[in-house]
């Protein structure tokens, strides 16, 4: 079955191919094997004590939001930037790569298409990280609950830290949600991203189940 | 008298110039470089002549050497002249000889044919 | 000892007699006759040899016991007996090359053969001037019999336009002769002479057809079409005869009669000569028949030796051995030019590339077309440095000009072909089939020309015998050439050791020369490390990499005029050889050899200048020159700018370096290119910075632009070591700004910049060469990521880059400081700041290689790349110690350089006891810089490590791509057009302008060839034309 | 505009004329003479551009109708030509390819392959993902796909979730029963 | 030449105190950035959290060993710009390592970092990288030429290269200020610098909508605090170099902050006001007016 689906799917680029290197010798290449790093992530060690309070504190108070609108309720972002709302103030703010993000908004309905790539981005994400299910979209399906194509539960794919509920919710409410975020993560609570490293065959176990062109390593650093 | 043959000496010597050069069959040519060999041989005789002069044979009972120095016609063109004929007939002859060969190659005698070899 | 007129007995009578052998015995008659030329050559090399001890007297022949006019004479000098016996070992060489072909067709054409030889010889001998009229129409008939020796229809062709041509000549003579017989009433020359017929109107015409017409017998140009027919359709044995034979009896002749005319008839003859060089050489750049364009070198060549002729009152002394330097240098080249032809059996000289199946035939040709050339140790480059010295010197310098853009004109197609031969396709099947008679005459007469040019030394002041020993020992490499590359590695590296130990005496005490000495030797050295890693023979790249090395070495141990020159050319053309080397060298090599040569004139003129204003030949008499001072600097700076590839003459390098072989890389640009940087501060230290003011003004712009415009260009290349190749032009730039300042910071700089770039673009080419051949690529986009697999070279390459971007700490910024210094100091500002920014170019593409060959995405086909060898990581990593050495501790080099320079300009830099460098302006500590600098280093990469936990090590697709992931790495990677922001703001700085001009300029030359070589219609007849023509003009001219 | 359904009508015996509006008419053609018809209509009668290619599935009949939206830009006119196909059970419906006349119909074309599963053989990339990626059940577009029953096996619903019709339910929980509420001040529907 | 222990605790509170200021100022000009959009914008103790939580992170990813110096070398760049140049003009303990070099080993040594992490960024593979680093070596290569012919016509008016003779020169009053001594000069020096502190219109390089953020693409967790470090104390220390060169140096830590605050809000208000360059718009205009400006400048210095 498994290879079954490989045949299917896999894309061009990540079959094995023969290239001939320059003293003439053949090279078989695997670009999924080795152009990925295959290591499994491994859960960070969660400290206690004043210490960590306080770097727990650092990290409530600087949230960095990736820059990924997943569905409609992207929209509700940008607002967040003006004078109305302004999330600066609360130690907000957005950054155009996950490499440098924390908090990944996942916002309103997500496809499967588009999930895929929101898996890539969340696990490139360094820990400890954080998702915020925006919508009634990412916790039950909201409208497109019978859509062929969209998720119904985020939590199934990502570790979810909060989630928003509206169709759509307003500004307000996202930064309220964000509030409630940083309650956990000084609470001590913001280690989902552990939770996800420990359970990540369920996890791949429902992503793969939905995301047929796999296509990518089990893990992408 | 001299100046007569050597005038037209030159004269021929010209003319046989001019077929040479103007001339396209080969033959012609040939016979233009003759004309013009020709007419350089007689102005050679021209210019040894000596008005008056008796034929240049010194023998004992004749007029005595320094009279024949005067009077004698200069042998030495005269004996140029021959050996130029000569030379003249071998340049000649090789011509023909070319000319038949390079008909045998081409059938033709015009000299614009054979132009294969150029710039 | 037999009489010289037994030569004409011999050949007379063995003609005869040949007739009388049937057809059965053509061996034996073949043998007969080959036994009666080395009779005729015996005869002669017995008077020579006699002439030469002094045992012999000129002897005066007369036939037929009268004295003249009224018998024919014959004299046997030292002149006549050494023409004869050239005439007769060719008459010799070529009856035994001929020996099949005359045996096929019979007892006849040897008889016509030597019938030929004789004519020749009695030409050379005879005083009379009719009796010369009679041989020469016999050995026009004896010639016109042996165009046909090959029944071909182009051969009869040709054979009918020769007999044209000849008789109209002949007429003309005939009749010269007689107004002459009849205005002096001799025929013999020194009666002519004697009678002085110049006095008269009519006597003048009389001698003017007898000169005009030996003259044009010389086929001087445009009057010589029959002649080049007879050399393109003839067999190349016999055009061997012609070339040489015929025409060194030809140009005796003429410099026998010549006396006839007087003085105006020498500046005549010159004139004629070198209308002749120029032009048919100029004509034969477009020629791509092999034997045609031989034939146009020939007439060429013989032109030269007319207008040596013709300068024989100027020249003096010199004449005799200039004009037979000459005359037996083409002699003995062009004999064996039409002998290797008659192997080849290649009409188009685009198919000669079968030639490299015999590697000795190919070293023979590529000797005679560098003798051609004027190259060293052939005879004509001492006849021709002599010739342009002494034309100089009485004030001739047009002449000279003339004559070196003929000579140049001739190398434009010489070099072409050699390009062919050297890299065109070759097919596999032919064979080429060499019979022992004809190989043995090509063999005698190279080494007679190498003979030739070892006993030229006592003629020319200045040469040494001392030249020749690394030439010994190149010889020596040559003929170990079968022996695996290691073992004449190995050779070759003790040899260059030894020969550097030898030479150090030399140049001990003369910093400069020690500095240029250390970089030439020891990067030699060096790079020949790098040669270990090649396997196989690498058949011809010892001998030629030491020739290189050689010349070097005698440029900067040399203190002559002679030496340096000598030393330029023997470099020049070993580099030629290394350049074509590579695979797609062929135009490169082409266009470097073009601006070598053009160079290497230019700075023969300044040479001349030179000598002509100090009568020395030491280098001393570059300081004060009288004569034309600005022209003799301009000729001599540009002559060396070709070399370091200034702007303008820059368009050779990027291909010459960017195409050669790993090896060879390093070696033409960190090590070559010092000699053209050597060649510059030798002459701006001479000049001095007062006469050289304007010159110099320019040059520090031209070095600028050069610099904008090299490292400009590098940032837009794609391929890596064309990079390399135009940052040289860069880096070159620089230097030349820099000691175009003639201050003491400046030339500091320049030193500083002249080592650094040994350095680091030593380096860089071994790096980025071995990496190019392990890649197999040189595109700088098919590479990438290799940090993984050669971590060593990306260190080196890195440290290299850092070097040359001038960043501290690291020797660059020694040479960015004192540049600083010395533009504020020396007021060129704008200028500077154009310099400035072109450094910081140079970190663009010192970024761009770093990033497209190491950092990125790695190739599929690059994964198991391993490490680069060893034999080219040792002497990098020798290298980059020094450049640690120089960096950390610059007061230990430059503060000897300082003193040194102190000499010369006033003393603007200080060295305090800590290593504090300081100016009026500035202070610089390249010891506390390092120090600070590894310090802070090492506490910061501490602090990271100390706040870093452990790294989870990734792959080379694990990056973030926008949520998605990289397809390919070869659409991952960002390389090509890189700076595509850059190029589009200020790329048409570097629209190949420059390279456009020289393209016109080719094609203009080329084009103008074409348009004159229509001349030559093919027509006999047209040919006749020109000929009256041409006597026409030239009467208008001389005497009308 | 008539010329052009004139020419249809005569020349490749088209039906069902059916005019919208002035300018807007559609007409049915034969399958068979589909692509010639839309040739000629390109070609002759100034038709363009084309709008758009889309599929109807007419699932009771057994028919799958296929409307190629042709543009003519000089007449402002737009004709729709219908081709009905005849429906598979299972999807494979096939129709001659039109990229040769716009290149750009390969792209609806591909949408229809993977949309309604009708193939276009010869149409350049016919088979690549159009907007799905790694799709391989049934096309979702054809009526016979059932959506809802293909979510709950595939996007774990989670258990509890309630439907109300939203008219409904909007008047019973959110708009205020006296319409004099809405200037209550007091009265916030977004609270 | 001192290597004390005394002289580098000297130069590490001087560092410590260029930090801490660096981040300060980079809250308050984003503060007064959000206060020019009506907004309140972030807390004043905002860099530091950011650092903190940089430093916090748990994840450390690396893609090789010049992947991992690379922001060694950018520190390095930024903290060796800061000890090669005098803090504060006339007190010893201040001046830091400036007995090295002067005013050549600060522009040559601006580049050091620059080239490291853009080594260390290319070695990621990201084409985002490459494409960032390719945008800002041509724009700094631009920026170069008005800068280079800002100095040369301070080293022509003052006859040097050192920081503390040009500092001293500018001693006694406003009007011995270059900007007022070498009007032109200081024109196309500051112009060069707005290119310098790549903000807006010159900030193409880290163009976040486009090429996320640029080089430091690839940059997370401990590797990007170190950066963050540098970015505070470099805009520091850049403006700490423009205010030595043109607005007269400080004498005192007082001077030196009010100064380099002004200095640095310069480039920040331009950027505030203006929008974006492309690359080679920017190019053009650097080596148009700012290069024009630098020529008159250096020729009045020299002739007149």
């Amino acid at each position: 079955m498994e290879e079954d689906k490989k045949d299917k799917f896999l894309a061009p680029e990540n079959e094995i191919r023969q290239v001939t290197a320059p003293d003439g010798s053949i090279i078989e290449v695997n670009p999924l094997e080795d152009y990925f790093s295959q290591d499994r992530p491994k859960p960070y060690k969660v400290r206690k004590g004043p210490v960590e309070d306080f770097l727990n504190w650092a990290r409530a108070e600087s949230l960095w939001v990736l820059g990924f609108g997943t569905g409609c309720g992207s929209i509700e972002i940008p607002p967040l930037v003006t004078p109305r709302f302004d999330m600066y103030r609360f130690g907000i703010q957005m950054r155009a790569t996950p490499r440098q993000s924390n908090v990944f908004v996942i916002s309103g309905y997500l496809s499967v298409k588009t999930l895929k790539r929101a898996i890539r981005a969340y696990e490139q994400m360094p820990s400890p990280k954080y998702v915020v299910g925006l919508g009634s979209c990412t916790i039950n399906g909201g409208m497109y609950y019978d859509s062929y194509n969209t998720i119904n539960r985020l939590d199934h794919y990502l570790p979810v830290d909060a989630y928003i509920a509206g169709c759509m919710p307003r500004p307000e409410a996202l930064l309220a949600g964000f509030e409630g975020l940083k309650k956990l993560i000084k609470a001590g609570k913001g280690h989902k991203a552990n939770e996800y490293v420990e359970n990540l065959d369920w996890y791949k176990a429902n992503q793969k189940k939905i995301i047929k062109d796999w296509n990518m390593p089990d893990y992408n650093w | 008298m001299e100046y007569v043959i050597m005038t037209t000496g030159f004269a021929l010597a010209i003319f046989g110039l001019y077929g040479l050069l103007s001339q396209k069959n080969l033959i012609k040519i040939i016979i233009g470089f003759s004309i013009f060999t020709t007419g350089i041989n007689i102005v050679m005789v021209a210019i040894g002549y000596v008005r008056g002069g008796i034929a240049p044979i010194l023998d004992n009972e004749g007029i005595s050497q320094i009279a024949a120095q005067k009077s004698i016609v200069d042998p030495v063109p005269q004996a140029l002249v021959l050996t130029s004929i000569v030379i003249g007939l071998g340049v000649t002859a090789l011509m023909l000889a070319y000319v038949m060969k390079l008909y045998q190659d081409k059938k033709s005698l015009n000299i614009n044919d054979y132009k294969n070899l150029k710039w | 000892m037999v009489g010289p007129i037994y030569i004409i007995a011999l050949a007379l009578g063995l003609a005869f007699f040949l007739g009388f052998f049937g057809k059965s015995l053509k061996t034996f008659s073949g043998f007969v006759m080959l036994a009666g030329l080395a009779g005729m050559t015996f005869i002669s090399g017995q008077w020579l040899m006699a002439f030469v001890d002094g045992s012999a007297t000129t002897q005066e022949i007369f036939t037929a016991g009268f004295k003249p006019p009224f018998s024919i004479n014959l004299r046997m000098g030292i002149e006549e007996a050494t023409f004869t016996f050239m005439i007769n070992v060719i008459g010799l060489l070529g009856g035994i090359y001929l020996f099949n072909r005359l045996k096929e067709v019979g007892n006849s054409a040897m008889s016509v053969f030597i019938v030929l030889i004789m004519s020749l010889n009695v030409i050379v001998m005879t005083r009379d001037i009719f009796n010369l009229f009679v041989f020469v129409e016999i050995g026009s008939i004896a010639t016109a019999g042996m165009i046909i020796l090959d029944k071909t229809s182009k051969s009869l062709q040709a054979g009918l336009k020769y007999l044209l041509a000849t008789g109209v000549i002949s007429g003309l003579l005939l009749i010269g002769i007689i107004f002459a017989y009849y205005f002096a009433g001799s025929l013999n020359i020194d009666g002519i002479i004697a009678a002085n017929l110049m006095a008269s109107k009519a006597g003048a015409v009389a001698v003017f057809l007898i000169i005009a017409v030996l003259v044009l017998e010389l086929k001087p140009f445009p009057a010589n079409g029959w002649g080049l027919d007879v050399y393109e359709s003839s067999n190349p044995g016999f055009g061997a005869i012609v070339s040489a034979g015929t025409a060194t009896a030809g140009l005796f002749v003429l410099y026998k009669v010549l006396p006839m005319g007087g003085d105006a008839w020498y500046q005549y003859i010159s004139i004629i000569g070198l209308i002749t060089f120029v032009g048919s050489n100029l004509v034969g750049t477009q020629q791509k028949i092999a034997n045609r364009l031989l034939g146009y070198s020939s007439i060429g060549q013989i032109g030269l030796v007319m207008t040596v002729i013709g300068l024989q009152p100027i020249l003096g002394d010199a004449f005799a051995f200039i004009a037979f330097a000459l005359l037996l240098n083409h002699f003995l080249a062009k004999a064996g030019l039409f002998w290797i032809s008659g192997i080849i059996k290649k009409e188009n000289i685009t198919d000669w590339s079968a030639l490299r199946k015999n590697s000795a035939l190919l070293i023979m040709f590529v000797i005679f077309i560098f003798a051609l050339i004027g190259f060293p140790p052939f005879p004509s480059f001492f006849g021709k440095y002599e010739l342009i010295m002494s034309l100089i010197s009485s004030d001739n310098i047009w002449v000279a000009v003339v004559i070196l853009i003929g000579s140049f004109a001739e190398g434009i197609y010489m070099f072409r072909w050699l390009g062919h031969v050297l890299k065109n396709e070759n097919s596999e099947e032919e064979v080429l089939d060499i019979p022992w008679n004809k190989f043995i005459p090509i063999v005698l007469v190279t080494v007679s020309l190498l003979a030739a040019g070892f006993y030229s030394v006592p003629f020319v002041a200045g040469a040494n015998y001392f030249y020749f020993v690394p030439l010994a020992f190149i010889l020596f490499l040559g003929l170990i050439d079968f022996l695996p590359a290691y073992i004449k590695n190995t050779v070759s590296i003790a040899g260059m050791g030894y020969y550097s130990w030898l030479l150090y005496p030399l140049v001990e005490g003369d910093l400069m020369r020690t500095i240029f000495f250390a970089i030439f030797m020891f990067g030699g050295i060096l790079t020949l490390v790098v040669g270990y890693n090649k396997s196989g023979k690498r058949e011809g790249f010892y001998p030629v990499a030491l020739m290189m090395y050689a010349g070097l070495a005698t440029i900067v141990t040399t203190d002559n005029m002679f030496g340096f020159f000598f030393g330029w050319e023997l470099m020049t053309a070993g580099s030629y050889f290394l350049i074509i080397r590579g695979k797609r060298s062929k135009p490169h090599a082409y266009s470097y050899m073009l601006f070598s040569v053009a160079g290497a004139y230019l700075i023969l003129l300044g040479f001349g200048l030179a000598h002509a204003s100090g009568q020395t030949q030491a280098l001393i008499a570059l300081k004060d020159i009288s004569v034309l001072p600005t022209l003799a600097y301009t000729l001599l700076a540009v002559g060396f700018m070709t070399k370091t590839a200034s702007l303008g003459l820059h368009i050779w390098l990027p291909g010459a370096h960017g195409e050669a072989e790993s090896d060879v890389s390093p070696m033409v640009s960190a090590v070559l290119l010092k000699a053209g940087v050597f060649g510059l501060m030798l002459l701006f230290l001479y000049m001095g910075e007062q006469t050289g003011d304007t010159l110099l003004f320019i040059l520090g712009w031209v070095g600028a632009f050069t610099a904008l415009v090299g490292n400009l260009a590098a940032s837009f290349q794609e391929d890596a070591k064309r990079m390399l190749a135009y940052s040289s032009i860069g880096q070159l730039g620089y230097i030349l700004f820099a000691i175009a300042m003639m201050t003491q910071l400046g030339w500091l700089a320049g030193f500083t910049y002249v080592i650094n770039h040994f350095l680091f673009k030593a380096i860089l080419f071994m790096v980025v060469g071995g990496i190019v051949v392990k890649a197999g690529t040189h595109n700088l986009y098919q590479m990438g990521g290799l940090i993984k697999k050669m971590p060593l070279s990306f260190l080196a390459v890195l440290i290299a880059m850092i070097t040359m971007a001038g960043l501290p700490p690291l020797s660059g910024f020694a040479g960015k400081w004192l540049f600083y210094n010395a533009v504020i100091l020396k007021g060129w500002y704008i200028q500077g700041v154009i310099v400035f920014f072109a450094g910081t170019i140079a970190f663009l593409y010192a970024f761009k290689l770093l990033h497209s060959i190491f950092l990125g995405q790695l190739k599929d086909n690059h994964r198991n790349l391993k490490e680069i060898s060893p034999s080219i990581l040792i002497p990098v990593y020798i290298l980059i110690a020094g450049i640690f050495y120089f960096s950390a501790f610059p007061q230990d080099v430059l503060e000897p350089i300082g003193n040194m320079l102190a000499n010369y300009f006033p003393s603007t830099l200080e060295w305090a006891a800590d290593g504090n460098a300081v100016t009026i302006l500035s202070n610089w500590n390249g010891n506390a810089v390092m120090i600070i600098i590894i310090s802070m280093f090492v506490l910061v990469l501490g602090y990271l490590w100390l706040i870093t936990g452990k790294t989870q090590k990734l792959e080379q697709f694990n990056i973030v791509y926008s949520a998605e992931r990289p397809f390919r790495p070869e659409t991952t990677h960002v390389s090509h057009n890189m700076f595509a922001g850059l190029n589009k703001a200020i790329g048409f700085l570097v629209a190949p302008g420059i390279t456009n001009f020289w393209n016109n300029v080719s094609k203009m030359v080329l084009d103008f060839a074409g348009v004159v070589r229509r001349l030559y219609s093919g027509n006999g007849q047209v040919y006749a034309i020109h000929i009256i023509i041409y006597i026409v003009v030239f009467y208008l001219i001389s005497i009308g | 505009m008539q010329k052009g359904i004139n020419n249809l009508i005569e020349k490749f015996g088209a039906s069902d004329l059916e005019e919208r509006r002035p300018g807007l008419s559609f007409i049915t053609v034969e399958n068979t003479k589909a692509v010639a018809a839309i040739t000629h209509l390109k070609d002759i009668d100034g038709y363009t551009v084309l709008s758009l290619i889309t599929a109807v599935d007419w699932i009771e009949d057994g028919i799958m109708q296929l409307t190629y939206l042709l543009n003519n830009p000089a007449e402002i006119a737009e004709i729709g030509l219908r081709v009905m196909l005849e429906r598979k059970k299972e999807a494979g419906e096939s129709m001659e390819t039109i990229h040769h006349l716009w290149p750009n119909a390969k792209k609806w074309q591909q949408e229809l392959k993977e949309m309604f599963g009708i193939n276009f053989p010869g149409s350049p990339n016919i088979n690549d993902d159009f907007i799905l990626e790694g799709w391989d059940a049934a096309p979702p577009n054809r009526r016979d796909f059932d959506t809802k029953k293909f979510a709950e096996e595939t996007f774990f619903p989670r258990p509890g979730r309630e439907t109300h019709d939203p008219a409904e339910h909007m008047k019973k929980n959110m708009y205020p029963k006296n319409p004099a509420d809405y200037t209550n001040k007091k009265y916030n529907p977004n609270r | 030449m001192d290597y004390s222990i005394e002289k580098f605790l000297w130069a590490f509170l001087g560092l410590f105190i260029i930090l801490n200021w660096g981040m300060l100022m980079s809250a308050l000009m984003r503060r007064i950035g959000a206060k020019l959009a009506g907004r309140i914008g972030v807390p004043l103790y905002q860099p530091w959290v950011d650092l903190l939580k940089l430093m916090s992170l748990k994840t450390w990813l690396s893609h090789g060993v010049m992947y991992y110096i690379g922001p060694v070398f950018r520190l390095v760049g930024g903290v060796g710009m800061f000890l090669f140049m005098p803090v504060i003009f006339g007190i010893e303990i201040w001046s830091n390592y400036s007995f090295s070099g002067d005013l050549i080993l600060l522009l040559y040594f601006q580049s050091f970092g620059m080239l490291g992490m853009a080594m260390g960024a290319s070695e990621s593979g990201s084409p985002h990288a490459a494409i960032g680093i390719s945008r800002g070596l041509s724009q700094f290569a631009a920026v170069e030429v008005p800068m280079t012919l800002a100095v040369i016509a301070i080293a022509i008016q003052h006859q040097t290269f050192s920081f503390s003779e040009i500092m001293a020169a500018q001693q006694g009053g406003i009007m011995n200020w270059t900007l007022f001594t070498n009007p032109l000069a200081s024109i196309a020096g500051m112009l060069a610098m707005l290119g310098a502190m790549s903000h807006s219109p010159f900030n193409l390089v880290k163009a976040p909508n486009e090429i996320p953020i640029g080089p430091p693409t690839e940059y997370h967790s401990s590797f990007l605090s170190v950066l963050r470090t540098n970015s505070a104390i470099l805009h520091v220390v850049e403006a700490a170099l423009f205010m030595n060169l043109f607005f007269g140096g400080a004498d005192s830590w007082y001077m030196y902050i009010i100064k380099t605050f002004f200095v640095y809000f310069i480039s920040v208000f331009v950027g505030m006001v203006f929008p974006r360059f492309k690359i080679e718009d920017s190019i053009r205009w650097f080596l148009k007016w700012p290069t024009a400006i630098g020529i008159i400048a250096v020729i009045v210095a020299a002739y007149w």
